[in-house]
């Protein structure tokens, strides 16, 4: 049992690990607030996209706890709400509320920003996560696509194929009809939430 | 922000926390390697680890073992002579049988091998077709691809025909293993005679590729003392176990082919 | 072509032993991240940049780490190198880290950095090694660009993030070809390419065992044996 | 306890390691030559992924309580490093032969990205300590089950007259993409 060797390889495994514990927590220390600042701003630009005519956004802890309940009740369970901000005009008086809805598109998790206006109209999305397939799922996040959801007041979304004719009807993205689904049904919980916020906001 | 700026942000709770956790783990790992390491230690002897010491390492498998790790265990157990890497040659030797403690002198010197190119026939000798390649189909193309595989630059294309430095080859194999046209040979070291030929046509045949072709006369045959030297499909053969360089074939040779 | 051994090393990486084509390394992000040219370049060239560090600082620790812990030695060094370039690339490149996801740590574990760290850089001087993790480096980005844009030219249509043709218009995107097993046929197709390449000589070791002499008629057999 | 067989038989077959995330090539690419050596390596894997497994999943309940979950990366590979380098010394006590057989390869199973990868998604999911476990198991389960597969093909497929240019890597990138294609039949199979 040659207790040196093994000290020694001990001792050298453990300078390199402490030196890099150090450097790692230094870079970490350096570079966090970085990236809060990062991804607060990007969530402030997509909510602003969506809601643009909005002046300011209020964080909405309590109704973000409420979601999953509203969920549960509405029987909706591949959507998740993650983020409840409302929205105010320049006066602070409410005009609808932004929401982070999360779910799982063809190539995993599928997050999308989505404005509810509190009049009832849909004001807009946009995609803010997607590891979609590129040239097709990843299509959702062309306007081409987003727009056709954008001022509408209707209770719920469905695609067709092609030639959307009726207000509540989008045509679907051609070969991803996956994609479309997992947006529409994200949308449409958005709808439903939106309403409860609306009522009790 | 200034330096200082940046530097009290940064709250060392944190970093110290950090270094603890990555610092702990490779204590605990470091420790447990050690343990199991020694629980599980396989009994290498140390001498066979001392031998491999000695030896070169680049594996290239002149000696006949996988690499100097299969020699260092051949010469452990005794199977190998404790000069068989053909290219640590007497100094490693030497210094291997110190370590097993046996004396080199009582040892029989293990025979190493040259590389030898069964083929002459360069630029002048060799008829060379229209393109200026040689017309024989044995023969040595010179495409280089033994020297390129010696480490030693033991071997070069001279004139059209790869020719081998005796002095620095150590016999490892490596060129002949690569030779497209399989005609490098590994000769043990003793021997001063071979055949500089591959060609397995007819002596009328070979006249019309090659001036320094074996015709397979058998004048060779006919006078080798040992009837250490055949023809076999048109193409002289020594049989090195009974040659004894006594030369008679090489100078019976009319075509002067043999070396 | 007798370059100066650096050179050499940075030649060796590109072409000789290319690593996705030739050892055959590297595979997980080669596969599952090569869907455009973009993303392609942009691990490829993080890639490089923690290849290069680690190479570097393990070939300069060779000596002091011993054998009993050479392991877990060489992924600490590599894993700090990742974290640090995940972190960077999160705080001042955002775009580019938002694209490459979950593949950044697992650079960590992609094969051609420790493998080119024990089998190259813990025998060699740090200047070498360098080289080597350069010449590696260009080599995988290389490969995967390439890959990228034959996967995005294909599945796509589009090269660069260029839409190229109209989908269904010129040609329908094979919309397998951007999935991963699409990545399995492209490589497999540039690895028989390779092969085709390197037979057509009578000389390389491919098919040694047939004994057709090549009757030193160099010009029909395309050379390739200087 | 049916909602860990359920765990199990999703990592091991709906999303296959290998098949599905395209995790783990390297090593699936490199060893699958000979089934006995394709089972030795599985076994390697079921053994230090499962054990990773339950080790990452402790570590990380320390690193959450002192806030430092940016370090899960490098203590799990450490973790992981640890726990192959003591597979490589047990094989190569109690089963020389197959030590010999897998060679580089062992080692390989540290940058093996699929036993990392089973540590991050754990973590990801924040599985409880068995569904982690059970995770890590059916995730190596469908590893073996992957290999060896794709082994016996292999075995095959040294009889065939595959075209010259295709012998080799390719023929063997070929039946990986075929698999993949038919793993993907798992995909909507939902339990």
């Amino acid at each position: 049992m040659d207790i040196k060797k093994i000290l020694k390889d001990t001792a050298v495994l453990l300078v390199i690990t402490v030196v890099s514990g150090l450097l790692l927590g230094l870079a970490y220390e350096i570079t966090a607030p970085v990236i809060a600042a990062n991804q607060e701003e990007e969530k402030a630009a997509s909510y602003r996209g969506v809601f643009t005519d909005a002046a300011s956004f209020a964080s909405r802890e309590d109704l973000l706890e409420q979601a999953a309940g509203v969920m549960a009740d509405n029987g909706i369970t591949n959507v998740s709400v993650t983020d409840v901000m409302e929205a105010q005009d320049a006066s602070g008086a409410v005009i609808g509320y932004a929401l982070s809805l999360s779910t799982n598109g063809y190539g995993g998790e599928l997050v999308i920003a989505y404005g509810y206006g509190v009049d009832g109209t849909s004001m807009g999305i946009d995609i803010l996560v997607s590891s979609e397939s590129s040239g097709l799922g990843s299509r959702a996040s062309e306007p081409e696509f987003k727009d056709q959801f954008a001022g509408k007041a209707v209770d719920s979304f469905s695609y067709v194929r092609s030639g959307a004719s009726a207000e509540n009807e989008i045509n679907a993205i051609t070969g991803a009809t996956v994609t479309t689904e997992a947006v529409t049904n994200a949308v449409n919980a958005g709808i439903i939430f939106g309403r409860y916020c609306a009522q009790n906001g | 922000m200034s330096v200082t700026g940046i530097v009290l942000a940064i709250s060392f709770q944190n970093v110290m926390y950090a270094t603890l956790m990555v610092g702990g783990v490779g204590l605990v790992i470091g420790l447990l390697l050690g343990v199991t390491g020694y629980i599980f230690r396989v009994e290498i002897d140390e001498k066979q680890q001392a031998i491999r010491a000695c030896l070169p390492g680049n594996n290239c498998g002149g000696c006949g073992y996988p690499g100097c790790d299969g020699l260092a265990e051949a010469i452990f157990k005794g199977e190998a002579p404790v000069n068989a890497c053909p290219v640590g040659g007497a100094a490693v030797a030497a210094k291997i049988a110190e370590v097993i403690g046996v004396e080199v002198a009582d040892v029989p010197a293990a025979e190493g091998k040259k590389a030898f190119v069964k083929c002459k026939g360069d630029n002048d000798t060799a008829v060379l077709n229209d393109k200026g390649r040689k017309v024989c189909k044995y023969g040595c193309i010179a495409c280089g691809l033994c020297v390129k595989a010696c480490a030693f630059d033991a071997i070069h294309v001279v004139n059209g025909v790869a020719v081998v430095d005796r002095e620095k080859c150590v016999g490892c194999g490596a060129c002949a293993a690569k030779c497209p046209k399989k005609i490098i040979e590994l000769v043990p070291e003793s021997k001063e005679h071979m055949v500089a030929c591959s060609n397995h046509d007819t002596g009328k045949e070979v006249r019309a590729v090659c001036k320094a072709g074996c015709i397979a006369c058998g004048m060779c045959a006919k006078n080798c003392p040992e009837g250490a030297i055949a023809v076999e499909d048109n193409l002289a053969v020594i049989d090195y176990e009974k040659c004894t360089n006594c030369g008679t074939c090489k100078e019976k040779c009319p075509v002067k082919v043999i070396r | 072509m007798k370059m100066n051994k650096h050179l050499d090393a940075i030649y060796n990486g590109i072409v000789r032993e290319n690593p996705t084509f030739v050892l055959m390394l590297g595979m997980c992000p080669t596969l599952a991240v090569s869907t455009t040219a973009i993303n392609g370049a942009g691990m490829g060239i993080s890639t490089t940049v923690v290849l290069i560090l680690s190479n570097m600082l393990i070939a300069a620790l060779r000596k002091i780490i011993p054998d009993g812990v050479r392991m877990p030695a060489y992924i600490v060094v590599v894993a700090t190198f990742v974290t640090l370039v995940d972190f960077i690339m999160e705080a001042y490149t955002g775009a580019l880290y938002d694209a490459l996801g979950i593949y950044i740590p697992l650079i960590v574990v992609n094969c051609i950095i420790l493998g080119r760290a024990e089998a190259y850089a813990s025998k060699n001087t740090v200047s070498m090694s360098a080289c080597d993790g350069l010449g590696m480096g260009i080599g995988f980005t290389v490969a995967l660009v390439v890959i990228g844009l034959i996967r995005e030219f294909l599945g796509a249509g589009t090269v660069f993030g260029i839409q190229v043709y109209e989908a269904s218009s010129v040609f329908e995107p094979i919309a397998i070809i951007t999935r991963a097993p699409g990545a399995f046929l492209v490589l497999a197709m540039l690895a028989a390419l390779q092969n085709k390449f390197k037979m057509k000589s009578a000389t390389n070791g491919l098919n040694g065992t047939e004994e057709k002499g090549c009757a030193s008629d160099c010009e029909s057999c395309g050379g390739g044996c200087q | 306890m049916q909602e860990l067989i359920i765990i199990i038989i999703t990592a091991a077959l709906l999303s296959n390691v290998v098949l599905s995330q395209f995790l783990g090539i390297c090593s699936f690419l490199g060893v699958s030559t000979k089934t006995d050596v394709a089972l030795g390596m599985g076994g390697a894997v079921v053994f230090v992924i499962t054990v990773a497994s339950a080790v990452a999943f402790g570590l990380y309940q320390i690193l959450e309580l002192l806030k430092l979950q940016y370090l899960d990366t490098i203590v799990f590979i450490l973790v992981i490093a640890c726990l192959v380098q003591i597979v490589e010394s047990f094989f190569k006590k109690y089963v020389p032969a197959l030590y010999r057989a897998l060679g580089v390869y062992l080692p390989l199973i540290t940058t093996n990205c699929a036993v990392l990868g089973v540590a991050l998604t754990n973590v990801q999911n924040n599985y409880n300590f068995w569904q982690s476990v059970a995770c890590g198991f059916g995730t190596a389960m469908g590893y073996l089950i992957a290999i060896v597969i794709l082994a016996g093909i292999r075995e095959r497929n040294a009889a065939n007259d595959v075209p010259a240019p295709f012998k080799g890597s390719p023929i063997v990138m070929i039946t990986a993409c075929l698999m993949a294609i038919a793993f993907f039949g798992f995909a909507n199979l939902s339990i």
